[in-house]
């Protein structure tokens, strides 16, 4: 695959939709403002002008509505992607997610098939405050049924999407706005990347090794998976060689690359833009325990939200997020205390 | 409007299937549950919620539809299952946990899936109405002529998804039929407290689509409204409310005190009932004047027979074994 | 419907805060995002969500309105928390981030919690609705003849929460004013393309409550149905829902490209811009006819001196300590 | 306090709720059929024949309606419990618990209260299919804001009670159905204890021994505590000594006691009803490794349901589902192997 052309990870989302729609014309996108805006965060940007209102569909603010019909549509053989805006919103519409879903297979017996990519946009970081800056995977990973993809950089996003919308399970995919590479939020200095024009799927379940080293193993998901990079190259001036596993997505997990990274640094910090507690990097700790006790050097670190709203105001905000800075402190604490 | 005998025996029959296998539902449920009652105990555990008394909306509504049309019905699902066509066996192996049930023991009697007749239920109030809005959506876009037909109760009504379903049906024009049946009760709560106008299909107006009462629980009152909303539907003319005027014979489960009603109102409800009713009036709208019951008895007699043979078909089934619970949360 | 002059005034002094202040921020929101605009940049960063156009709703409703009334408004809070009377300096500060605002910086422009004057907001579309039930019903418990007021959009007419909240609201027949904004738009999402029905003012027969659509950007209309609403309120007959066809003039938030409306749109509206109509009529029908601007002007000087002692106030203020963010999870 | 009287887990809730609106008069409870019925697991029975209507509301199928309104409410002063019928469904109303009633406490800087107490119903155990049998208290406990309170003992049922009714946060109180003591649901034998006549208040946040031991510490809530503490008489059959810990609030979390006794014991298995995968049993694993691990004999044990629905017939919920004698062999497991 030619990878030459750098695309935003917005761009690279739109076009494996695109190329799906094209390819299967049961594919279609509905949401709000996915139409003639492009969504609000471009996920869906030039797809109207490509299609048209009938595989671009705008829906009114009734997430219980149209995401209800999604399962309605996948049910009935279409394969929809519906987008909620934010993921912050899925309070009002989450039985339809979780417990239709998520769970009209299993009732079933897998009898019936749900091929529905639920795609939504998460993180914090521009001072939006918390009802719409929050990343909430850990909530859906806690609930069988829905896969959880996770995607850090512009060939993920589109590979993943394409494995998305083809699988015929239920998939929520989650991406970050400070990774999409919005000329409006400039959150990430460089968020293009090179994608390849042609088609692909990257399997779920597979971590992503981004970077290799020995010393210490930093897991991540989304934007912790940059601000973990830029911490790697930082510690290495330190002489500290962290190896950066993206995970890619949540459900389901890859232990095994977990367990070998484990076994070769002996130390773990877990980075995550979602809350603190019974969430991402508890489970990953509890794993990590589970699959490499004895090669542990020390307990497994945790950096995330400390249990809190996301506050508005940006020293608070900044105070709670997960940054670069605070990734190195984490891994110097965990290497010499 | 007039309907020819066959399908007017085929809907008597189905209400017939239906009441018997509601009463036979309640034999084989309270089975290990006496002399204490206890809801994990006997052959069919857990939650119960039976329709006898209701089957009008279910027939007069389903005797409309194809096999490709789409029907979403609620935790008091079996007379729409019934009606739609679900099959029989499987559906009661599934009410009693067996591998060979429709979702292979998984889901249970709120739970019944069969993509074969498109009919799928749920044990969340309301939830089924998007869903079907879906559904008439997919139809819609590959100019189908199917309908979807979401059947709820009143209680349904007050929340929040009959809004957002009833405002995307109406907005995108879709081939979906609502239908609220009204048995007066929520549980223990009468509709007056609970929704504060008389009637559900006034709210219609809030979408600027046909709203119908249909104030008496007789199958051929809900055939003839059904028909005309199934009729608009496949024509391309959008979504119709309808509600029907029902009765909950059972309690809301089995083994519902119902201290919330009075304890009369059943019998007297059944002096009026529904199926012995319309099957007077097939009596004496018989051609066949010297045996006029006989074709009815027929039905009686299909009827009870595929009740046994189901429950028989459930009963000799198989359990999954317990580890078949890790499979099916995806499709390979 | 006579209104003294000194009510007037007020209500137009209150529109003119309200523009002048969302002119205001819309500068100061631009601080540091030129020239490549950067949403977390600037003394106010995040989304922001102004109402200039939108006064003649909020005032118009507001004036009539006692300290102990309750209001919940939305994502565009700003005109609602003004002329409910929030204390400008420390909403001001909150926008700004500071330690002096009505959430020590910890909510920001779509969280503006002013118990003082019973006033609360959500960035939720529809979520207010049902909260301010609940404070109707909290005053209909106490036997107080305080009223609740929820504002909202035409976009979240469409939210399941607003039919649960109206159906509790008149089930219970409870002091509440419900009030939707038409701004003809749901960020690009016209009316037509949300809602099947031209105006949501009809969704009261759905509830059995009194339905009214002014359709007419005035703020003395409005204040006339909004008296007759509030009056229907304190007075135990229940609630009202009203709809109000206004507009917007900037973009939904700031930094909205606008690509889903004409060009020239707002430039038309603003000929008809309801300040500048207020105006003319206050000076039309001024008691002093040697200089009927006088009282007018005063209070836009009043109007003027208010916003610029807020955003003064919010500059001057300090950040809040970083470690606050750890605080006020819970009260102890 | 005179314990001599056995009550239910039902009977001490509504006694609790009772003792409180005759102490205060904005206390009253609202939610679907809590009236004339007395609450579908009889938590509110006898108090609508007791208080009234008014006190004691019924309300329709609306639950993002008087939800949002018992927000509504404590937020004008009233202290409302709210009912929630079974906590699946919190779906259709998740915006108004976690974006409102747990966040505008914080979001007003600690301007505002929010005495609200949602009382729900959790587990499984008696066949009612993945939309009726969940416990989801890791869900809740991820999302900051709330108190997660989930009694395990009539005793502690009303002292929980009533800390929560006079808390001025929003509380989340869930019991167990299996545990209510109810005729119709004979899951526990014996679910009667003893309970003192007058009001009593437990403070949030203190774990409960529920029994003392040497070999290992089970941690649990909920019926996971009944279910570990029949294995650990079995265990004791088999000379093994085993501590069992009810955590009873998972906000705010008792860290102290469970280093306490790991330190102890230094072997833990984590007993949990809710789903395995991000959520309790991986907070407290990671938990127990952050405070003690240099005192683990070997990684944290996890026994909880794995990742699936939970099914409707009753050999697959049976598999699925935690059991005393599941525990018993997850601790032998611990301990040689
Ligand atoms: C969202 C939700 N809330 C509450 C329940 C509990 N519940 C199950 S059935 C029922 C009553 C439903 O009444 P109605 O819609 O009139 O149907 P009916 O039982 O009368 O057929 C309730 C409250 C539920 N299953 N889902
Ligand atoms: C439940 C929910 N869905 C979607 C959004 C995103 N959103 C914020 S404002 C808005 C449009 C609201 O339109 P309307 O109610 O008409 O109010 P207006 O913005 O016109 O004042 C949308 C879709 C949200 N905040 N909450
Ligand atoms: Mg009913
Ligand atoms: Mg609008």
């Amino acid at each position: 695959m030619n990878t030459s052309r750098k695309l935003t990870m917005a761009r690279a989302i739109s076009e494996a939709i695109a190329q799906e729609i094209e390819r299967d014309d049961r594919v279609f996108v509905m949401g709000e403002d996915v139409g003639i805006y492009g969504g609000i965060f471009s996920a869906t940007a030039g797809l109207y002008e490509k299609f048209g209102p009938e595989q671009v569909m705008d829906t009114p603010i009734s997430e219980t509505g149209f995401i209800g019909a999604a399962l309605g549509l996948a049910m009935e053989g279409m394969r929809p992607i519906v987008e909620l805006m934010f993921v912050d919103f899925f309070g009002v519409c989450m039985d339809q997610i979780y417990n239709h879903i998520a769970k009209n297979i299993y009732f079933s017996g897998g009898n019936v098939r749900v091929p529905l990519v639920l795609m939504t946009a998460t993180g914090g970081g521009y001072n939006d405050a918390g009802q719409h800056s929050q990343c909430l995977w850990g909530t859906f990973a806690h609930l069988p049924g829905l896969k959880v993809v996770i995607p850090s950089t512009p060939f993920d996003a589109k590979g993943l999407m394409i494995s998305a919308i083809r699988d015929d399970n239920p998939v929520i995919y989650m991406f970050h706005k400070g990774l999409m590479g919005l000329g409006w939020m400039t959150l990430i200095k460089d968020t293009t990347g090179p994608v390849p024009e042609e088609p692909y799927t990257i399997p779920f379940g597979r971590a992503d090794i981004k970077r290799e080293g020995n010393d210490v193993t930093i897991i991540s998901v989304s934007m912790g998976v940059y601000q973990s990079l830029e911490a790697a190259k930082e510690l290495e001036r330190a002489g500290i060689s962290a190896e950066v596993i993206d995970l890619r997505t949540l459900v389901p997990l890859d232990r095994e690359t977990i367990a070998e990274s484990v076994k070769k640094t002996r130390r773990v910090l877990v980075v995550d833009e979602d809350y603190l507690s019974y969430g991402m990097t508890g489970e990953i700790a509890a794993t990590v325990m589970e699959l490499a006790f004895d090669y542990l050097d020390a307990p497994v670190k945790r950096l995330a939200v400390p249990d809190v709203p996301i506050p508005y105001s940006r020293p608070l905000e900044q105070f709670v997020l997960p940054s670069a800075p605070k990734i190195v402190e984490a891994v110097k604490e965990l290497l010499y205390s | 409007m007039s309907i020819p005998r066959p399908k007017l025996l085929e809907m008597y029959r189905d209400m017939v299937t239906i009441r018997l296998y509601e009463e036979t539902m309640a034999e084989a449920y309270l089975e290990g549950k006496q002399p204490v009652f206890n809801i994990a105990a006997g052959p069919v555990p857990g939650e119960m919620h039976l329709a006898a008394g209701q089957e009008p909306v279910a027939v007069g509504v389903c005797a409309h539809l194809r096999n490709d049309d789409a029907v979403v019905g609620t935790h008091r699902p079996h007379h729409f299952a019934i009606a739609k066509g679900v099959d029989l066996r499987k559906m009661t192996a599934e009410i009693f946990g067996k591998v060979t049930g429709l979702g292979r023991g998984k889901g249970g009697h709120m739970h019944l899936f069969d993509p074969d007749v498109h009919f799928s239920c749920s044990g969340i109030v309301g939830a089924g109405i998007p869903q079907a809005v879906g559904a008439a959506l997919a139809f819609k876009k590959r100019n189908e002529d199917h309908v979807a037909v979401a059947f709820f109760g009143e209680g349904a009504a007050n929340q929040g998804a009959f809004h957002e379903g009833l405002n995307l049906a109406a907005l995108w024009r879709l081939p979906v039929i609502f239908v609220v049946e009204d048995n007066s009760y929520a549980i223990s709560v009468p509709k007056s407290a609970s929704t504060p106008i008389a009637t559900n299909a006034d709210r219609a107006a809030a979408y600027g689509i046909p709203g119908v009462y249909v104030d008496d629980n007789d199958v051929l009152a809900v055939y003839e409204t059904a028909g005309e909303a199934v009729a608009r539907a496949r024509g391309g003319e959008g979504p119709t409310l309808i509600e029907v005027k029902t009765h909950r014979y059972f309690g809301h489960f089995q083994g519902d005190p119902e201290v919330y009603r009075p304890k009369d109102e059943v019998a007297q409800l059944k002096a009026n009932d529904p199926i012995k009713r319309f099957r007077e009036y097939l009596v004496q709208s018989s051609p066949d004047s010297t045996n006029p019951e006989a074709d009815i008895v027929q039905m009686e007699t299909e009827a009870r027979q595929r009740v046994e043979d189901a429950f028989a078909f459930a009963r000799e089934s198989d359990y999954p074994a317990p580890e078949e619970a890790l499979l099916h949360v995806f499709v390979d």
